[in-house]
């Protein structure tokens, strides 16, 4: 289906069956670095700047979240007429830290719960280039269409 | 070696939307702050300038620009910034210069112009840009403040209505001062009736952007003494400590927080203000009134419990019973806050601490806390700035 | 009050055209400065830094910026703007700080990647921003420092083969320095044969932009006692002082100086180290060894009067004396000067002081002054910034 | 002949025979300002705001003097090819400043001298706009063809 399209950001994500985020991990205190990091370990206590490039996990729990009212600016490019999205902030409990992404299309705030185990799922965004959009990473409830 | 430096004036120039330069609101200021001291320009000794990133080179050199625009006479100069801490950056800067003895009277100034319509990015692919990064994927300024405000009610029960509220209460505040933008005395209907921007936060919620510009003359005890101002409010203490990792509340214009696995999460914004309980020497029941950055109406509520006004997820409820109300136990925002003013970045901790100094001096009129002995504010900007500072007599 | 700290630590990473990120720069001189200071990042108490304006948001906020790259810990922070004299005004907070007993231990940092090509001004028609006029009337960055070369040529009798020695001299200097982007021994003949700019100075007379950072440990006198460093070098003074009205030198982007009709015309270049000496309680006898800001071989002559080295109109004859050379009476830029680094905005002041420091600790190798006890520096930016640094042992 | 063209920057001077720079005098302390300043004079003992327009001596003495052997970047807009032109600072006697501009077409700054008398002439340079360019002040020498 969506396998032709690009990502919206390169190296940001996989796509595929199993979609995740790309993200850092120092090589030396281990932790975690979501886009990736570059340069020096934010870790106060470490000095290394060797990272490896990491799949991080694919699911987690929904920390909060909101919702787009009205058209965001550029570089965002929406559809005409604009419907609203969801956002969701995902716990994901490994790495320790929250990560955001819109909520799949479909899903509304009234669906969401704070607790909610969440999925990483690619969904398609308009582009100003490519006719059929971009993908970009989304989170979807795992509980089908959500807890509400 | 005593921390403490004088506040011997104060002066604001109306925050609005003027279309004016931003040095113009700025001298104004400098100006009331100076006949309010009752000191000519020519006894400032250093001119501490808050940073507009708006207005070009002038604003990037505030400092110089406003100290030029008074009249060059060779005071030392400085131009801080720290996002919406600039203000408290530029006041931090007076007082450490002070208590070196290196001066003995400063002006602390800023002042913006904010541009017409929305502040759109720079053109452009720049995946490098978190900035930009976190546009092209959607997420905007008010989801920040979304997410926090939904989380309050996810985990305390906070209600819609209690941050309508807020709104209420700083309006019924704000309404008759003279410096700020916004006076009408919103109900809660008309903040139910306001659009949804980011759900649970409707368009009265989140805080508009302002012209305006604020200016303090701060001075050594000696100074004030020597000049019949012993008795002047003074700064107690500053706190403009930077994160500690692992940080964990998001931020913008991040899309994810630190992670937490080999350091433990920490909370920014309550480390502000607990730093400057060290300082000053005094804990949270000592205080008489708040000005707290109410970017959205829901943190004006983290930023009570940040404060430690109230245990945490009892803020709404200090709130509903009337506390922060002026006459209540703790005021908070008494001058209306950002919800009357409307964000002028690099002037805005800056007027924080002029509402302080005039309730603090029992000149605030129809929104003075009576009997008002210490004050303290707090905001936040963005990577990783922010400050509290507590003013007594 | 004593009003000196220590310089416990200094790091430079290369100056050049490296086309990688400021921060990563800051980030290895910081680093470089820690392991010379022998302590550990999280002993810093204050992080000061000097704001760059080419690198978007990050070089708005470089304090904050180098803070999270070294990892939040919790320290103070500050970013301090201000034009070419940014690092001197980073170092200036930083001593104020640590003077006012709020900190021990700063970090002064400040870092810049220039843009690619040339640096042009923002399109449209902006009658309102000075810097926009004087372009759109053809009055370019170097047309400044030529109408003060050929006012000495005209006034003192310079000729441009003065000039050229300036940058003959600064050459040798430089050619050993590992820190420095041209390590040429460039001769007479080289700079003659460099294609003319602005008349009188040469492409060789200007001074290039480059890539670079710097890096400070300073702290407070009991605090390098306490780590066995109590003789490291010391900051005896810093001067940050703006002009005074009425302002006689014509200084980028004006078009025209102030008018002295009511007030007398002042010298704001020799106004800085003035200021710089009185604090320091010295004389311009006392000192061994000068970096000035030479952002044109000719603007080398004017900081050595400016700097009282000697009588107005004397510059040239000293240099042609070989008074300004490395085991002259009186080094200046032994570094090699803004000849040999090319000015990185933000660093370039925080790398003077770094040379000083090497200098006064015996560490300068094959560009050692012989016995140095006493260092200054000078350095002018837009809009009435400048500094003067004097270090001593 | 250039009275028809439309000067590079409005209100900055004034046209015809005897053209002259536009500046701003307080109306308290007498301070003079170029170009024309608005809001507070930067005396810093006078704190007026208010200033009449008045034209600025039209004559004056050469301080110093330059040219400019390359092309400046936009906003100037140069002739193709690129001509060098000669800038002069030049004091003014009555209001006790130094004014920048450029130097007539045709003399060099091997006819040019510090304290030679100087006097401000309009002529045109290139436009982006207006093919026949626009209309600037510049520093003429009073003595016929310059010191040299
Ligand atoms: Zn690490
Ligand atoms: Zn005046």
């Amino acid at each position: 289906m969506s396998d032709e399209l690009k990502p919206v950001l390169e190296g940001f994500f996989t796509t595929g069956d199993k979609p995740a985020l790309l993200g850092s991990r120092c090589t030396k205190c281990g932790t975690y670095y979501f886009p990736k990091l570059e340069g020096f370990c934010r870790n106060p206590d470490c000095d290394c700047s060797q990272f490896e490039s990491v799949e991080l996990s694919r699911t987690g729990t929904l920390w909060s979240f909101t919702n787009a009212c009205y058209k965001p600016p550029e570089p965002y490019v929406a559809a005409e007429p604009f419907e609203p999205y969801a956002i969701a902030a995902v716990e994901l409990d490994k790495e320790k830290m929250v990560i955001l992404g819109q909520v799949v299309a479909g899903v509304g705030v009234d669906q969401l719960k704070a607790g909610l185990p969440m999925e990483l799922v690619v969904e398609s965004i308009p582009d100003l280039v490519e006719p059929a959009g971009k993908l970009v990473w989304k989170w979807k409830p795992m509980t089908e269409g959500g807890a509400a | 070696m005593t921390q403490e430096i004088a506040i011997i004036g104060a002066g604001m120039h109306p925050w609005g939307k003027w279309g004016r330069k931003f040095v113009e609101y700025g001298v104004e200021a400098a100006r009331e702050a100076l006949a309010d001291a009752g000191i000519n320009w020519r006894d400032v000794d250093f001119v501490s300038g808050a940073a507009t990133m708006r207005c070009g080179y002038p604003g990037y050199v505030a400092g110089a620009t406003f100290a030029q625009a008074l009249g060059w006479q060779g005071a030392e100069v400085n131009t801080s910034y720290a996002a919406c801490a600039s203000g408290s950056q530029a006041l931090a800067a007076a007082r450490a210069k002070i208590l070196a003895g290196q001066a003995e009277v400063a002006l602390v100034i800023g002042a913006d112009t904010t541009p017409k319509g929305f502040l759109a990015p720079a053109k452009g692919e720049r995946p490098d840009d978190p900035d930009w990064v976190r546009f092209r994927v959607g997420i905007t300024n008010p989801t920040y403040f979304a997410l926090y405000a939904r989380r309050r009610m996810e985990i305390y029960g906070d209600t819609q209505e209690d941050f309508a509220r807020v709104k209420v209460k700083n309006a019924a505040h704000g309404f008759t001062n003279p410096k700020a933008r916004y006076r009408k005395q919103f109900t809660m209907e008309d903040v139910a009736g306001s659009a949804m921007v980011a759900d649970p936060l409707r368009l009265m919620d989140v805080c508009a952007t302002s012209d305006g510009g604020a200016a303090l003359i701060v001075c050594s005890l000696d100074y004030a003494k020597k000049i019949g101002k012993a008795n002047a409010p003074r700064v107690a203490a500053i706190s403009t400590v930077t994160p500690t990792f692992a940080s964990a509340v998001i931020e913008m214009p991040d899309l994810a927080t630190d992670s937490a696995v080999v350091a433990d999460a920490q909370s920014f914004r309550a480390a502000l203000p607990k730093k400057a309980y060290e300082e000053a020497g005094i804990g949270p029941e000592d205080v008489s009134v708040a000005e707290v950055y109410d970017l959205s109406t829901a943190l004006e509520l983290d930023w009570m419990e940040d404060l430690q006004l109230c245990a945490r997820g009892d803020a709404a409820k200090l709130l509903r019973d009337g506390a922060t109300k002026i006459g209540g136990r703790i005021p908070v925002n008494p001058s209306g806050g950002l919800a009357c003013f409307g964000e002028a970045v690099p002037a805005q901790a800056i007027a924080q601490v002029c509402e302080l100094t005039w309730q603090l001096r029992g000149q605030s009129g129809d929104r003075q806390v009576e009997g008002a002995k210490v004050g303290i504010t707090a905001n936040q900007g963005l990577f990783g700035h922010g400050s509290s500072v507590i003013l007594k007599r």
